[in-house]
């Protein structure tokens, strides 16, 4: 590494140092989860971890944390992570350009919106049959709810008890993978997402029967007119 | 797909209301309804195919709008019974409680993409264990009998689900206007002159009545009635004309129009 | 991670500092190594990094050794290590216990329906090529004839003796041994169950056969049972 200049840099990555010196474990512990979770082809339950290496779930989480936080002060260009549930690598989002250029179909297939609305019902409303998620779109979902099935994000998790035993879908760990979330308790609060009084208001007044005569609600019907462009 | 298709303003039925009363201050009952579809034809012209789901799915909701609107329209508002009045509120309130929980998850779909595109980012390692653990590997085809390779094949070679409109929402009543002809051939050269609200004062179904209006307006074509109307939203007189009521039903191309 | 003492231990892994500090390049140049690497399946060929990362191979070759050392130094778990003419990484030599320990712990690794699908396109049409089982699955088969031949159940068979020369894959003796059949002519004959003439010619013009009765022909559609392991 000739060529390579000390820096003036002297902030020092010790914290690898101080988690394998961490006094109450044998240091191969932090080596052997970085190993486990690297031959891993899906997220590793902290449970599986602590149970592999004999040790509280409460330390191996806190040793995790320990190692996301040691990778991303030193500056690597790999992440520690939890999400579904589990311990993961993956590349750090600034270096996506680099990756997507290595992998080929490193080109992601962007959900359609429709795909999004429904998935955020089900995401929201899970156990939720087909029925149900038509009445809050106003559309048929069968096309999407297929597709999102196929991508592996909504799954059957059970069926209505009720008359016509309806097939009530949910999200899978896939979904949470696809999001980047480690539960879905993580998902944005609903709440923030219901529409202001302005909104309800705006509809309200649009769904308002008037007590005026409608021939003089007629002169003043908003002009809809197909040569009117949507253009927003 | 229907649902592959989609403007940057609206996608389905309740998106494009949501549009028309957010954006264009639209209230159904001053909006035509023809206005509605010619708006919502344009916008499917943009998209240069017919989407069949999504166009059935605006009728049921546009289908909506008219009996909202059509009550309004009607004469006698005044005399609209309490329930009616109820009924017509409910309906109000369930479309915006319906129109709002879809604007609601419009919104929060918007937050879930910036979140995936956010994910779409970083990339997983799903490598595995190399060579020196081969042995260790699991067995894929653990469990794997060959019927179930079979199956898979088959699921494999069938094609995808074609869509289909789903009429699960029309009822089977099936109100045939060459049969209300029938009856009425049957009826009026009887009575000779009659209104259409005693014609009609029997019958409980709203669809029975407009078939047999339609039946009479069949007749009407056909030159076997004379129709009168002094005023607006008035009682119709109908008057028998024809002699002989020989004439052949459904000698002509007659509709069946399904409820 | 207050319960870390700090330790005596003040060997700093500046290491990695100085390679980020790098004065001739950029400091992503190294992290896209890592992000590359780590999404790798096969050992990735300096060459072609540097060819990704428009770099002379000289000195990725050296960026290269250095993030070796900088791992090694640090005591992690995983090692950059050069294989068959490429760079991979692989977990450190003193922690296959625990690799193995985990690979043995029931990985999840049950085979997708995607993977399932593909490996009976190959079972009862071989030789294919990958264009071919594409048309069948429509979808992109590449990760999956990857995967399964990696595992050994699939391989090519034979060149497209046509232009292009498309490899044609087939299955494998270990993957007859697995199903427990002697030869390929043991498999479940595809005639003994397939639906009605009229049906299947509906089905492959991808139409709904407009007078059957879908009762009926549900009735003659292969059954996927809930304990079927290839039915999530």
């Amino acid at each position: 590494m000739s060529d390579i200049p000390p820096t003036d840099a002297q902030q020092p990555d010790q914290m690898m140092t101080e988690l394998l010196a961490h006094e109450t474990l044998d240091a191969d512990i932090v080596r052997a989860i970085e190993a486990i979770v690297l031959v891993a082809t899906e997220p590793v339950p902290t449970d599986q971890l602590a149970q592999l290496l004999e040790q509280p779930t409460a330390l191996v989480n806190e040793l995790c944390r320990g190692l996301a936080d040691v990778y991303d002060e030193a500056g690597h260009g790999f992440q520690l992570v939890e999400v579904a549930g589990g311990w993961r690598y993956q590349t750090h989002p600034e270096l996506s350009p680099y990756v997507e250029r290595f992998l080929l179909d490193g080109q992601r297939h962007r959900m359609s919106g429709a795909a999004l609305e429904t998935l955020a019902i089900v995401a929201y409303k899970q156990p939720i049959s087909r029925a149900q998620v038509a009445s809050i779109r106003g559309v048929d979902p069968d096309g999407v709810l297929r597709t999102l099935s196929a991508r592996g994000y909504v799954t059957q998790v059970a069926v209505d008890p009720g008359p016509g035993q309806a097939a009530l879908f949910g999200t899978t760990p896939q979904f949470l993978e696809k999001l980047g979330l480690n539960s879905l308790s993580d998902l944005p609060p609903l709440a923030a997402f219901v529409p202001g009084a302005d909104v309800v208001e705006a509809l309200e007044h649009g769904l308002r029967a008037p007590d005026a005569d409608p021939k003089l609600l007629r002169a003043n019907m908003p002009r809809l007119t197909p040569d009117e462009p949507d253009d927003q | 797909m229907a649902y592959d298709v989609s403007t940057p303003v609206f996608e389905g039925p309740f998106d494009l209301l949501l549009h028309l009363i957010l954006k264009e201050q639209v209230d159904i009952y001053e909006v035509s309804l023809s206005t509605i579809v010619n708006s919502y034809l344009a916008e499917i012209d943009l998209l240069q195919s017919i989407e069949l789901d999504l166009a059935t799915e605006f009728l049921l909701i546009a289908s909506t709008l008219v009996e909202l609107k059509a009550r309004r329209l009607l004469p006698g508002r005044n005399d609209i019974e309490l329930d009616d009045e109820l009924a017509l509120w409910e309906e109000r309130d369930l479309l915006l409680a319906r129109l709002l929980e879809c604007k609601t998850f419009k919104d929060v779909a918007a937050v879930l993409a910036s979140i995936a595109d956010d994910a779409d980012l970083t990339f997983a390692r799903s490598v595995g264990a190399d060579e020196r653990f081969e042995a260790l590997m699991p067995d894929m085809l653990e469990g794997i009998k060959p019927r179930h390779l079979h199956s898979a094949y088959l699921r494999a070679i069938t094609p995808k689900p074609v869509p289909v409109v789903d009429l699960f929402h029309v009822s089977a009543v099936r109100a045939n206007v060459a049969d209300a002809m029938t009856e009425l051939l049957d009826e009026l050269p009887r009575v000779g002159r009659i209104s259409f609200r005693r014609l009609t004062d029997g019958l409980v179904e709203r669809l029975d009545v407009i078939v047999r209006f339609l039946a009479l307006l069949e007749l009407f074509k056909q030159g076997m009635v004379e129709l009168d109307q002094t005023e607006r939203f008035g009682d119709i007189d109908i008057l028998w004309l024809a002699d002989s009521a020989a004439v052949a039903v459904g000698a002509g191309p007659i509709d069946d129009y399904e409820g």
